[in-house]
């Protein structure tokens, strides 16, 4: 598949589908060491952004299709997921400005804008035990691929076993961001539900573009 | 799980909708977007108060929207602070003219949609500011942690800058009297039950028929430590210890001493604890003159207690005096 | 069993003393015999209201006590009814000259007691009369059974008869409010879960996690019938068409409409259930234009909720909005 | 044991032993069709009762010591079994006047007095399933004892024994009076509390005599 605005649109769709495929995972991730809302938070945002999909302009590019994103989960998950993974998408949609076929370097662009975006608001470095711990090895990831000269489909797919890994890798920590932070030792052993999103969500851009 | 609700879905909704026919007399509602209202408002030259949050601690926040409180309550889904747009919706509902205070508990999630809101509102040529509350001396602040949370200290703020907007103060004197406030509350709590969030279906986490957890946060986080059930003096004393020296209250001081129930403890309970506080406090020199007993900010069905301690002045208990006509909180009307 | 306390024995009289002492605005407070008076008892010229029974039922009774409705209450042991002597105790400190009512819940314990002390009371020369309410649906009021319970249609006579009493009724004037009130409200329960005596250390009675007990009574007592978990609509429509159908209310009545949780029950939770219960009788065209919601008569920490309609005129409308000055309900001052 | 004042002390001091043995039982017993608070009651009237006994005036006759019980249970015990149980005993004082040996006639005398009197308040009848199912059949009992020329102990023992049979045969039935009486058929199976706490009275009144 090539990475335009049909691939952005399947993208949105995948990620609606494993959103509430996973909705009880990231339930009771956040059960564990939060409150129990961010599975449910994110299955009534991107449930929205399904039906908000269906008007969209034929003309749309890329960016507008992040921009309706953005804008929807901002006004539909609450919590802390809503704003951060909003201006995620609302930053990837200015990186891409106006282009309606993404290439790497897009790619890239847009991956680190969307992580750029989350540190702006919600401050946390890697490490911290947050969705940034999924972002960030997955921009880094993306990086190293396509300077490597890896195709989109590759570097996707790179982004998201960065993601999975950075994922798995917020169990062992203590949180200093977000709820889990409140719990000190406590939260060591539990992944961070906000990684396991950015996970589900960058395997189902890899995905998609695969073809699979 | 047993609760008392349809489709989980519509907790929120069916709720609020409950809340707006049982005091038609005092709130209006929306629904596209959800939020309460005073239904006076807007009060014309008057700095109007907006708070706001996840659903599931009531009568926080809707039940303290009236005369000398809230001018408006948004209410997000249970335990999710709400979004940007009805926060919006809300601060130009109840905008008099005087500018809008936001009230907001030290949460991500609450900060970061309120700021949003916030930003929007300005941008609309909206005067508004924000006060974060952030009582709970459970969690240590530092650079290690989101900062300490907001509990039920809120519902202090919330009267107390409720009465200094009705009585005619500025935007930022109410929001010189919210910081006051916040600058002289404590508050520290325990569960003896956990909650379960009606989406969840599952209690939010697991306690031993013996077990207690000090530290408790309003959403069901754990706290600071899970220790073996003891007596209710015993507990008050650990409670009260960490919420005193922390200001720290000291001899002298003319304090108000609220127990706040977190949704699912029987009354006597709360009296029970309430003797061994202000008992305590009373042998330490800090005299109570203001008190506070009821479920007032919960979770849900959560079995429990928190304990706020308020530094007042003449100031601070003139303002709690004044009169307040809410669903929850009540008196001088 | 979870609970803040202390020794169980010691629970009432320790509940009593926090009570008093954050209140001591509102109340005074006897400890031998146990007994809760309003600050400024006896009121020269009124009737005085005592009511009384076992405890675990709180707000109710010391909760109301208080200018416009009761002058004293006497808390047994927990769910025990007072013993006679401290129900004279408190009726000899409340006579005001014109009088005393004792309003009794309809238990056998709660009338025999109520009985010995208005028989010790008559003997010293005191005008006392009695009003035993049985506003439980649940119950089939026949030769067979100890008759309807008195459940939380208790907290409307109380305020009724107390405004009564305030505006200087005399005491058959306020006696017949009292009764008026009686004969016009009918309540009905359910229970999702069990609540524990401090004493006996175990639940009252086990429920499946998919069971709720329809027509509960306040000591945890069984009711009608077990039947499977249901959503809280279709509850509220099964309690409803028991009240209804009793009286009966009729399309064209005007009613107050008491929505009152068990002790354990979220406010949220209340609130779903008004909202049905206002619009089931909106659709059966009988106008809800007076409303309360909240824990007021409960049984420790069970969760549950009952209804109360009261059929309303002009007389129990202004009496009912008359100022009142409580611990638990307070409007008008 | 002669019937007399020591007996009548000794058979309250007996009862508070009892009961308090049975506190958790008799709690039981009422929980399951009542409020679960009969051995607490009984419990709290009985250890004052023990105190009470300490203050006795030497002169004391098996009436005032019954007189004394009566008061003592009327302003400890609360619920329906306190002034059921007091005005028994008060009844009792009345029955037995100013005697000071209790002969066969006078303990029927003293137990169909106290019967009468929780009928008087109570407007209980046989079979409503309630303290009187124990009582009834052990003025039957006793009468039948005396007028076939039993002794004393005898007498006590034949009502002690027929109250602990009444107390179990209120198991089958519905009940009609107290809290029970809101049970309906779900009271069937179940032992009312205060036929069970009346079959231990009597018991302790026997075995006392008996010097037991
Ligand atoms: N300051 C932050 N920066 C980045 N991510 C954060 C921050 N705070 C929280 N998060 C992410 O948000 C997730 C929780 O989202 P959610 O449960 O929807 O919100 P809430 O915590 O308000 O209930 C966490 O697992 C974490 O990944
Ligand atoms: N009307 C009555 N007549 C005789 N006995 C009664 C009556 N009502 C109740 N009882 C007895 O009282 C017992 C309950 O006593 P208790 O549990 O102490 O009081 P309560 O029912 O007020 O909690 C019942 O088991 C029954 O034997
Ligand atoms: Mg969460
Ligand atoms: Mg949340
Ligand atoms: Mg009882
Ligand atoms: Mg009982």
């Amino acid at each position: 598949m090539s990475v335009d605005v049909a691939w952005v649109v399947a993208w949105m769709k995948r990620s609606a589908q494993v959103i509430s495929e996973h909705r009880v995972e990231l339930i009771t991730l956040d059960r564990e060491i939060g409150d129990g809302d961010h599975g449910e938070n994110m299955d009534r945002g991107f449930q929205a952004v399904l039906t908000k999909l269906d008007d969209l302009p034929a003309a749309a590019t890329p960016g507008d299709v992040l921009k309706l994103v953005a804008t929807t989960l901002i006004s539909t998950v609450g919590g802390a997921a809503g704003p951060l993974y909003g201006t995620a998408y609302l930053k990837a949609s200015g990186a891409v400005g106006a282009e309606t076929a993404l290439d790497g370097a897009a790619l890239v662009a847009l991956l680190t804008a969307a992580r750029d975006g989350i540190v702006l608001r919600g401050k946390a470095e890697p490490g911290d035990k947050t969705m940034i711990d999924a972002w960030t090895p997955a921009v880094v990831a993306a990086e190293t691929a396509q300077s490597s000269g890896a195709g989109e489909t590759e570097i996707l797919a790179a982004a998201a076993a960065a993601a999975e890994a950075g994922a798995v890798a917020t169990e062992p920590l203590v949180a200093r961001k977000g709820r889990a932070s409140y719990l000190g030792e406590r939260a060591i052993g539990h992944r961070d539900p906000g990684a396991q999103s950015t996970a589900l969500l960058l395997r189902a851009a890899a995905d998609v573009a695969a073809g699979a | 799980m047993k609760k008392l609700i349809n489709d989980p879905k519509n907790v929120v909704n069916e709720a609020v909708a409950g809340f707006a026919a049982a005091h038609a007399d005092l709130v209006r509602v929306e629904f596209d977007p959800v939020f309460v209202v005073r239904a006076d408002a807007p009060v014309s030259g008057k700095v109007g108060l907006v708070s706001g949050g996840g659903s599931g601690h009531e009568p926080l926040h809707a039940g303290f929207v009236g005369l000398g409180m809230l001018d408006a309550a948004v209410p997000g889904a249970v335990f999710t602070s709400p979004t940007p747009d009805p926060i919006l919706a809300a601060t130009k509902a109840v905008d008099g003219g005087a500018g809008v205070l936001h009230i907001v508990k030290n949460y991500t999630g609450d900060v970061l949609n309120f700021e949003t809101a916030a930003d929007l509102v300005s941008a609309d040529g909206l005067e508004v500011r924000s006060v974060v509350i952030d009582d709970d001396v459970a969690v240590k602040n530092s650079l290690y942690t989101a900062g300490r949370r907001g509990v039920a200290g809120t519902v202090l703020v919330e009267k107390i800058a409720g009465a200094a907007a009705e009585r005619g103060d500025t935007l930022d004197a109410v929001a010189a009297v919210a910081e006051k406030v916040i600058a002289n509350v404590r508050s520290m709590g325990v569960a003896l039950t956990p909650c379960v969030v009606p989406h969840a279906g599952e209690p939010s986490f697991t306690l031993a028929d013996d077990e207690i957890e000090i530290g408790i946060g309003i959403h069901g986080e754990p706290g600071r430590e899970r220790i073996k059930l003891e007596p209710a003096d015993a507990i008050v004393d650990r409670l009260l210890a960490s919420i005193v020296e922390d200001i720290p209250f000291v001899a002298g001081d003319t304090v108000l001493l609220f127990v706040n129930g977190m949704g699912g403890t029987p009354q006597i309970e709360l009296y029970i604890v309430y003797r061994r506080a202000a008992e305590v406090l009373a042998a330490q020199g800090i005299e109570v003159t203001r008190s506070l007993v009821g479920n007032f900010t919960t979770s849900l069905e959560m079995q429990g207690v928190s304990l706020s301690v308020l530094k007042l002045d003449h100031e601070l208990t003139a303002l709690w005096d004044a009169p307040v006509q809410t669903a929850a909180l009540r008196w001088g009307r």
